[in-house]
């Protein structure tokens, strides 16, 4: 079969799948961490599919700041782990629930 | 500039100015709130006397003033009277001097008390002197709110907390859905004016299909009839009054809680014709669960408070049946047992909760031959309670007299005409004079008569002049209604024809389906 | 070829995803952090046969360079052992399965039913002159925007790790 | 180029790095002065916004059109400045406690708004993406500002993770929309809308940034985080994140239901009340047994959520007007309550009721502040909140004749309402009727602050009793929306 | 002086004077006392000139003097507040007037001492204003006022001794009973109201003259009705249980209440508006089974049954007060009966004849009870005659009256009840029984309570009362002799518009007068001469021979306990009571309690806690619990709009 547009999607859908699966049963925060980047490369590549598609560079360009923020956020959150780790020793979203009902 | 304006406005102000007076110079506190409620209690005499020869403003009310507000929403601040409210404002206005003047026993935290008292006391005058429908429903939220943390601060008892809770929920419950269906009024009247002048002419001429009015009069009046403690939603009654303090307990049953009734009379009746002639049999049937069952329930009650609130929950449904009846008379007769009603319960809580002080208790098995030990109270309250029972003399009689002629001339379907209205009467006239009678004076055999209670030995009649006023200016305010019954009843009836005859006039309009793009809801 | 190659590309980076969040082997966030390398190299690979090679080697460069070295130095520094808990709650694994089931199920049947790609061909070639020129010229503001977002996120990385606490 | 027009997000980003760079030269007690002066230019934008921008008779654009000043952009802005004022003097007031630098807090607060403007103004998925994100990395920082605490830090963990799950989401549908229309600005949508709304993978795209904007406006089914990230914040954070990020999430709601998709807005009202009435209910329930006042704030942050979405549900011009004076009136409701909490818990220790016993004697201003801000929560007038809830049920109504769910939901929201005067007054219940502690030391309360509080309950009064202007300038602001 | 202004002066000097009292006076009781007997006294006076002014009792029939403000006005119910001067209620004013002011004197001396003495006198006031109000009401709303207010200051005058506990119970009793029958009567105003349009007499009266069928179906219905609120004034069966009791106020009380006014307001409001009875019967369709029964059958048989049950109980009283008590109940009994049999004029003479004996006898027992101190058992006393020789023939004059023993007033009255029941035989035959029987009750009191010798310490240190006690008994022992003779039966009969109201008036003198009865009904006159003979000679037989201990028991066997018990009115009513009001009240009451407030009220609000209690358990704080609704939430939502 020639591999169209679909299939790109199809594997996009397939990796934001498992990212949201790592979310829900990792209790890493990093690891979860790991599946939110998986999901955001997801979207990354059906942009990059739809942009070469439909003939429209916007999409590349949204990766482009998809990238870029993604970085600054994944800087602020492991710097938010580190800390939350010098102070409790775990990583481990079990470990997080003070905040609760 | 009306004077109304000036009778709702001033509480308001000098709640505003209790804020700055500090908090330790209780004195002042009391004089300012005594004499501002004195103020208004005789302007609004004033207002009565001086409303025959009043000029007629727009819509046949008088003493009108209007001041745009959110014109986009068709809201302005209308004030004015008409036969309906005169009566209600100067019942109002009284007891609400009464209320001030009880406040003596009020010791801790006295400003914010005060400060509580005139904006409750505001509010309600401003929601009955209203003319716009959004300002009614504000100035009654606005009385409502001082209720529930005077009951929550200065109430009595252990479970006051529960009961301002139970009761703030509940009353808010039936402010919202009359809320909504206000709002459905508003919006289905095609005017987008909140103006209750504009609303009945436009109405009057245009009335809205029958089908959309089935739907909006169940909502008010199932929302007004919560207020008003309609059977079955009654239960805050008795429970809130029992742990309000003494002024909340007389504003609150004596006035605010008309302000259902009102709204059912003034707004949702007239301007729902079609709604009112197809809902008011179910109220007709609810009213007598006011009347017999809590009646009833009134005979059970072994607490002073439990009883006064029982009996106030019962004669309001004397009001619903005269609304019900949709005659001249019983309208009429509604009112009058609305105005009658408001000093009555504002004495008998009054009473009660002068009786309260004396020894924390308003048990009644605990009491006994009290009308030797506090001669002025013990008399005054047994004529409180005659009144109750319907005594002629009382303004209360010539109300529910009213009431029971004008029901048995009603033409009022119920069960599509199997049971003829006059069972109702007959039993309404039941409830008013045998177990209305029953339950007051078995309460005064036990409590004034018989051998003196051991627990009251030691209690004593309210000294002094101003001590005893409050309760002298209510019982001489039912009396002067129950003796001369036309100062209110002239300026009532025109009032109630106009209502009466609106709903006769009333022809369903074409039915929905001639208006396309509006499904019936 | 093209169509070989994005089937291996495809399939691995998919293997590799999987193997980031549900390694069967081992829990150990090193090998989910390396499994996630590579599954942004597979990545970078779709990318270059969508003919956006500049975004493929920023792919390559932020992502599988500077975000997982990032990730990798946090995890020696934290020194993460693996996940010790096993005891999984099954109810939870089970639900979690489900939604993502449903998600899968929900995006595949709108695609293709949706027959996104239908009548559309492969015509865009994403030039880094291209891109450049609309990154600084109609994507002016966002841009600067993320200038304004990488000052937060120095900020916030400098705050958060700062030793001592005023 | 209408450069002028990003004027208060210029000087806003200006403000910030010439306060980073401040920072090396004031000396360190000093620096709460750098706040008081933030939070003065803040104000005076924020006249310019109100002044400045109002009566615009064409919306204008800017950077091809990515960038748009319409009513309804104005109106967020002065919002989201007059926010941003309270939220400065509330940090400056708690700059001691906030750890790890007073100075950084304003930048970052300052920075946020900056999004928030951007995000009023957005036209585009790209700029709306990053404008939003901006927000969000800004409020990990805030929220888990106080690096001692530990709940603050699980808070910012919290509002990372599922922030960052959010945006996932988001940016996923906004792939998945830029391959339906094969655009990314918001006009070019709107002109296609009508054949988009029909486009399922279009429908499935704009469901999941909604799903993304639900974060920010914390409603079903992105509400979770509220509670405990309202709970570990820093005061000023939560004040921040209640009114700010929250109406940041609703303007998009606003700009994208009411003038880029008005036909699957139409579709989907039903969704709309779906949610509505499960944030309602769902903060409204649960808040019942709180004892935590920031906790009690996040529950009814979801319902207040809820009252929002319930005002779009109506998917008329009444009901985003509604929402829009609703959120006027949140605005200064809860800021006032907030400077409340925050020196509550800077003076006491602790948000727990138990704290508040006795609070009308210690400070009578903060009582009677934090009183009139929970009423005007639970509506009544003549405060603000009453006239908020009232434009919305109005709004219900009048839809309730097209379709009689509405009717349903606005009983929900009756009910909503009911259970709300059940935890606002519990509040004033612990300020008013329990007895107190023995400690009766008066509370101090900094000059700034108590002017701040009486500007809040100014704010709620004024509003509550003349509501004619801002609802006249809400219903201008929405005039160009689509329904 | 105008005769309406003299009206209105009536009307308002008592009010005067228990509101002076109450307001001012209360802590003067000489004052107080003195305030009130004058004004009762003036009313007396201005009711005399009133009469002498105004074409005294003659007025012709249909004519009547009304002075009258308006006092509700409302959409067809206009109810004047008005004063209707005729015959009728002239000879009530008088009799009213006169014998309240006697009892007013008497209560001077007979309540001496009493710490309440000014609100006794308030009372009384009180009481005589609400009286006077029915005497002079010329509609039947206002009737219905006064009506009202006799029945709470009879409430206030029963209960006067409030700490003990029978009083108070006593005047319970009595409102709660009389409140039974204004309801029925509050109904038939209604129902008047509603067909007529008006609640005057005059108005009404001629509106049905016009057109007998105006009132269609309600005819009888609004009759009974209307009629039941005489039932429970003046006290007749089945309402009857409360005067008995109500002896535990004091004695002039029971002689001014009990006897003489309020008991008789029944009859008078049933002569009043006798135009409403006279009706043919017609009933609505629901109680067609009665058709054929008129108002009128309804009234004649609760009279008939009232007095011999009423004379019944009294024969095995030992309670002085309480043997007067059921004395007038029978006497009411017979009145009403006569109203029944269409003529109300007798009933009315036997109503203002009896008020003065009636009185008179209350009285002397109340003489009787305060020379031994508070003594009512009649077995206690005896020999009576010589310690206290006014109170024992005064008290003879009204036995001898009461008996219908000529030429006492009693004669002549009873005899037109006589002669009315005539027509009916069964009542005739009945009306004898009673006549018998009241002659037998009423010479068992004289002859144990006052002759023969004392039974007991008090008896035999009696005292004769204070002289402001004896004179009024002396002033009612003359009206009792000599009532008959006062022209009383012509006035009422032209105030009721009877036929042959002209015929009598001229009679030839004195003699003529007296021997009347036998002339025009020899019948009733004769066997009602030889009924009071028989129930003499019996009660000589039993009791001429002074027993200590009453025979009759041990000779009429349990029928005796059943009389001596009331025939178990009371606790018949108790029980129906228990059934009924209080069983639906404990229903009611926990329905509330447990249905209403419980289950719904605290339920709902209990449930929606519980739900939020539950639902906050939600927020596990596990961040991966979130991150998992969050997307379910998410994919549930994408599978509505998907699919």
């Amino acid at each position: 079969m020639k591999v169209g547009l679909e299939h790109y999607l199809l594997i996009s859908a397939g990796l934001f799948s498992l990212g949201l699966l790592g979310v829900i049963l990792r209790r890493n925060l990093l690891v979860m961490y790991m599946g939110l980047e998986l999901m955001l490369n997801a979207a990354n590549l059906a942009l990059v599919a739809f942009s070469r598609y439909n003939k429209n560079l916007d999409g590349q360009l949204m990766v482009f700041f998809i990238i870029t923020v993604a970085a600054a956020e994944v800087s602020v959150g492991l710097a938010l782990i580190v800390a939350l780790y010098r102070r409790r020793q775990s990583a481990h979203v079990e470990d997080l629930t003070s905040l609760k009902f | 500039m009306s004077p109304l304006t000036w009778i709702l406005g001033l509480p308001l102000l000098a709640a505003a100015g209790l804020c700055l007076v500090p908090r330790t110079s209780k004195g002042v506190l009391r004089t300012v709130a005594v004499a501002v409620t004195a103020v208004v209690a005789w302007m609004a005499i004033d207002l009565l006397l001086g409303f025959a020869t009043a000029p007629v403003g727009r819509g046949g009310y008088r003493f009108v003033q209007q001041i745009p507000w959110v014109e986009s929403l068709g809201i302005s601040f209308f004030v004015g009277v008409d036969g309906i409210n005169l009566g209600l404002i100067v019942m109002g206005a009284i007891v609400a001097f009464a209320a001030a003047c009880v406040s003596w026993e009020i010791e801790d935290r006295t400003k914010e008390y005060y400060v509580l008292l005139m904006l409750m006391t505001g509010g309600i005058l401003g929601a009955f002197a209203s003319l716009d429908v959004f300002f009614l429903y504000f100035f009654h939220e606005l009385a409502l709110v001082p209720t529930f943390i005077m009951i929550g601060v200065w109430g009595r008892g252990e479970r006051r907390q529960s009961a301002a809770f139970q009761i703030t929920l509940y009353l808010t419950l039936g402010a919202l859905v009359a809320l909504i269906g206000l709002i459905a009024l508003y919006l289905q009247s095609g005017v987008r004016t909140f103006d209750l002048v504009t609303l009945t002419d436009t109405l009057a001429a245009n009335p809205m299909p029958a089908a959309r009015q089935y739907f909006i009069f169940p909502w008010l009046m199932f929302g007004l009839g919560i207020l008003v403690s309609l059977w079955p939603f009654h239960t805050w009654a008795p429970l809130g009054y029992g742990a309000a303090p003494t002024a909340t307990a007389m504003l609150h049953a004596g006035v605010l809680k008309k302000f259902g009734l009102y709204v059912l009379l003034k707004v949702a009746v007239p301007l729902l014709p079609e709604g009112a002639k197809e809902w008011l049999p179910l109220l007709a049937w609810m009213c007598l669960g006011n009347i017999l069952y809590c009646g009833w329930v009134a005979m059970r009650q072994r607490d002073l408070n439990q009883l006064i609130g029982n009996s106030s929950v019962a004669h309001v449904g004397f009001v619903f049946l005269g609304v019900a009846s949709l005659t001249t008379v019983g309208v009429t007769g509604a009112v009058m047992v609305m105005v009658a009603h408001g000093f009555l319960a504002a004495l008998s809580f009054a009473l009660s909760g002068f009786l309260y002080r004396q020894t924390g208790s308003l048990d009644m098995g605990r009491m006994g031959g009290l009308l030797k030990q506090l001669p002025f109270t013990g008399t005054v309250m047994v004529m409180a309670m005659m009144a109750g029972c319907g005594l002629p003399g009382f303004g209360n009689f010539v109300g529910e007299m009213l009431v029971l002629f004008g029901g048995w001339k009603s033409d009022l379907l119920i069960c599509g005409g199997w049971i003829s209205f006059r069972w109702f009467v007959a039993a309404a006239a039941w409830g008013a004079l045998i177990v209305a009678a029953v339950y007051m004076l078995r309460a005064v055999r036990e409590m004034f008569h018989g051998p003196i209670g051991e627990t009251w030995r030691k209690s004593n009649d309210p000294t002094g002049a101003w001590r005893r006023l409050p309760y002298v200016v209510l019982l001489v305010s039912l009396l002067a209604l129950g003796v001369a019954p036309r100062l209110l009843t002239d300026h009532i009836e025109p009032s109630a024809k106009l209502i009466v005859d609106a709903v006769e006039r009333s022809r369903p309009a074409p039915h929905l389906a001639t208006a396309p793009g509006h499904p019936i809801p | 070829m093209t169509d070989v190659l994005f089937y291996v590309f495809g399939g691995l980076a998919l293997a590799c995803a999987f193997m980031t969040v549900a390694n069967p082997f081992s829990r150990s966030p090193v090998a989910s952090a390396l499994f996630l390398v590579l599954t942004m190299v597979w990545l970078a690979g779709l990318f270059v046969l969508l003919h956006a090679f500049f975004i493929a080697a920023v792919q390559i460069l932020v992502y599988a360079g500077a975000v997982m070295v990032l990730f990798l130095f946090v995890i020696m520094l934290l020194d993460l052992k693996e996940e010790e808990r096993r005891h999984w709650n099954r109810f939870g694994v089970g639900a979690g399965f489900i939604t993502v089931g449903g998600l899968l199920a929900v995006l595949a049947t709108t695609i293709v039913r949706s027959h996104a790609g239908a009548g559309l061909t492969p015509e865009l070639e994403g030039t880094t002159h291209a891109l450049g020129l609309a990154l600084f010229q109609r994507y002016l503001l966002p841009f600067e925007a993320v200038s304004v977002l990488l000052l937060v996120g120095m900020l916030g990385v400098i705050l958060l790790s700062r030793r001592d606490l005023k | 180029m209408n450069l002028w027009l990003l004027g208060p997000e210029v000087v806003l980003v200006l403000l910030g790095l010439s306060l980073l760079m401040m920072d090396g030269v004031v000396p360190t007690a000093r620096r709460r002065l750098l706040g008081h002066a933030s939070a003065a230019v803040v104000a005076v934008l924020c006249l310019y916004a109100l002044s400045g921008h109002a009566g615009l008779p064409e919306p204008g654009y800017a950077f091809g059109r990515m960038f748009v000043l319409d009513g309804l952009a104005v109106f967020f802005k002065a919002l989201f400045l007059c926010a941003g004022v309270f939220v400065l003097l509330l940090a400056a007031d708690m700059g001691d406690r906030l750890g790890s630098g007073v100075t950084e807090y304003f930048v970052l607060t300052l920075f946020a708004l900056a999004g928030m403007l951007l995000a009023a103004s957005a036209n585009n998925f790209a700029v709306m993406y990053v404008a939003l994100e901006l927000i969000t990395v800004a409020f990990y920082v805030l929220t888990s500002y106080q690096r001692s605490r530990v709940a603050s830090l699980e808070a910012g963990v919290k509002y990372l993770i599922l922030g960052a799950l959010s945006s996932a989401f988001m940016v996923y549908g906004i792939a998945l929309c830029f391959g339906a229309s094969g655009t990314m600005q918001f006009d070019e949508l709107a002109a296609k809308s009508a054949e988009l709304a029909e486009n399922r993978l279009f429908q499935v795209g704009m469901l999941l940034v909604l799903g993304g904007l639900a974060f920010k406006v914390a409603v079903f089914p992105f509400q979770i985080w509220a509670p405990d990230v309202y709970e570990g914040s820093p005061a000023p954070t939560t004040a921040f994140l209640a009114i700010g990020s929250k109406a940041a999430g609703v303007v998009l709601l606003v700009r994208l239901l009411g003038g880029v998709i008005p036909e699957l807005g139409l579709k989907w009202e039903m969704l709309l009340m779906v949610v509505a009435a499960v944030s309602i209910l769902f903060g409204s329930l649960s808040a019942i047994p709180q004892r935590s006042l920031k906790r009690l704030m996040g529950y009814s942050s979801i319902a207040n959520g809820g009252f929002v979405v319930l005002g779009l549900a109506a998917m008329s011009k009444a009901g985003s007007a509604a929402v829009l004076f609703y959120l006027a009136g949140y605005l200064f409701t809860v800021l006032t309550a907030f400077l409340v909490v925050a020196v509550v818990v800077e003076r006491l220790g602790t948000d727990d009721f138990s704290a508040l016993a006795g609070l009308h004697q210690r400070s009578p201003l903060l009582a009677g502040a934090l009183a009139i801000s929970m009423v005007s929560l639970a509506g009544v007038p003549p405060l603000v909140g009453f006239f908020g809830k009232f434009l919305v049920l109005k709004a219900l109504v009048e839809q309730g004749t097209a379709l009689p769910s509405y009717f349903v939901l606005g009983g929900i929201a009756i009910i909503g309402v009911v259970i709300s005067f059940w935890y606002y007054f519990g509040v004033v219940r612990a300020i008013y009727w329990n007895q107190g502690p023995e400690e009766t030391s008066p509370v101090v309360v900094p000059p700034v602050i108590r002017m701040a509080l009486v500007g809040g309950v100014l704010g709620i009064l004024f509003l509550g009793l003349f509501p004619g202007s801002v609802w006249d300038a809400a219903v201008a602001a929405v005039a160009l929306l689509k329904f | 002086m105008q005769p309406e202004t003299l009206a209105w002066i009536i009307l308002a000097l008592p009010l005067l004077s228990a509101a002076g009292i109450t307001l001012f006076t209360r802590r003067n009781a000489g004052l107080s006392a003195a305030v009130s007997v004058t004004a009762v006294a003036a009313a007396f006076v201005a009711s005399v000139l009133l009469v002498l002014s105004y074409r005294g009792l003659h007025i012709p029939a249909g004519e009547c003097l009304i002075a009258s403000v308006n006092w509700l006005n409302v959409g067809g119910l206009s109810v004047e507040l008005g004063l209707r001067l005729d015959s009728l209620s002239n000879v009530m004013l008088l009799g009213v007037t006169g014998v309240g002011l006697m009892i007013h004197i008497y209560s001077c001396g007979y309540m001496a001492g009493d710490p309440s003495y000014a609100r006794f006198f308030a009372s009384l006031s009180l009481f005589m204003f609400s009286m006077l109000g029915i005497v002079l009401a010329s509609n039947f709303v206002m009737m219905f006022v006064f009506w009202e207010l006799v029945g709470v200051s009879s409430y206030l005058l029963i209960g006067f001794w409030f700490e003990r506990p029978a009083a108070a119970d006593a005047a319970k009793k009595a409102f709660l009973t009389n409140r039974i029958g204004d309801f029925g009567f509050l109904l038939g105003i209604i129902a008047v109201w509603a067909s007529l349009g008006t609640v005057d007499f005059l108005d009404l009266q001629r509106a049905l003259a016009a057109d007998p069928q105006a009132l269609g179906a309600f005819a009888s219905l609004a009759g009974v009705l209307v009629f039941m609120g005489a039932m429970g004034k003046s006290a007749q069966f089945p309402l009857h249980v409360w005067l008995p009791d109500a002896m535990e106020g004091p004695t002039p009380v029971s002689a001014l209440i009990h006897a003489a006014t309020m008991v008789a307001a029944g009859v008078y409001m049933l002569a009043r508006s006798f135009f409403l009875f006279e009706l043919a019967p017609a009933w609505p369709e629901s109680l067609g089974f009665l058709s054929g029964i008129s108002a009128l059958d309804v009234i004649a048989w609760t009279g008939g049954i009232t007095s011999l049950m009423a004379a019944l109980m009294a024969v095995q009283q030992s309670d002085i007060k309480r043997i007067l008590a059921y004395s007038t109940l029978s006497q009411l009994g017979y009145m009403v009966m006569a109203v029944g049999c269409a003529r109300p004029e007798a009933g009315m003479y036997h109503l203002v004849t009896h008020a003065f004996f009636k009185a008179l006898l209350f009285l002397g027992a109340g003489s009787v009870i305060h020379a031994l101190h508070h003594e009512q058992d009649i077995w206690k006393m005896g020999g009576l005659r010589s310690r206290l020789p006014v109170t024992y023939w005064t008290f003879l004059v009204g036995t001898l009256a009461l008996c219908g023993v000529p030429p006492f007033s009693g004669f002549y009255s009873k005899d037109g009840i006589l002669a009315a029941a005539e027509t009916r035989p069964v009542l005739f035959g009945l009306a004898l029984v009673v006549a018998a029987l009241t002659t037998f009750y009423m010479f068992r009191l004289v002859l144990v309570a006052l002759r023969g010798e004392p039974r007991d310490a008090a008896a035999s240190h009696a005292h004769e009362s204070p002289s402001v006690m004896l004179w009024p008994l002396r002033f009612l022992a003359i009206a009792s002799v000599f009532a008959g003779f006062w022209g009383i039966d012509t006035a009422l009969k032209r105030g009721l518009g009877m036929a042959g109201a002209s015929g009598h008036e001229d009679h030839g003198g004195f003699l003529a007068g007296v021997f009347e009865p036998f002339g025009h009904a020899p019948l009733a006159a004769f066997l009602g001469l030889f009924a009071t003979g028989i129930g003499f000679a019996v009660a000589w037989t039993l009791y001429g021979s002074h027993p200590v201990r009453d025979p009759l028991p041990e000779r009429l066997g349990p029928l005796a306990r059943w009389m001596r018990d009331k025939f178990y009115f009371d606790e018949a009513y108790a029980w129906l009571i228990r059934c009924t009001h209080d069983a639906l009240a404990a229903v009611a009451d926990w329905v509330d309690r447990w249905i209403v407030a419980g289950m719904f009220v605290r339920g709902l609000a209990g449930a929606t806690d519980v739900a939020g209690r539950a639902l906050r358990l939600v927020l596990t704080g596990n961040l991966q619990t979130y991150a998992f609704l969050a997307a379910a939430g998410m994919v549930v939502a994408l599978w509505i709009v998907v699919l």
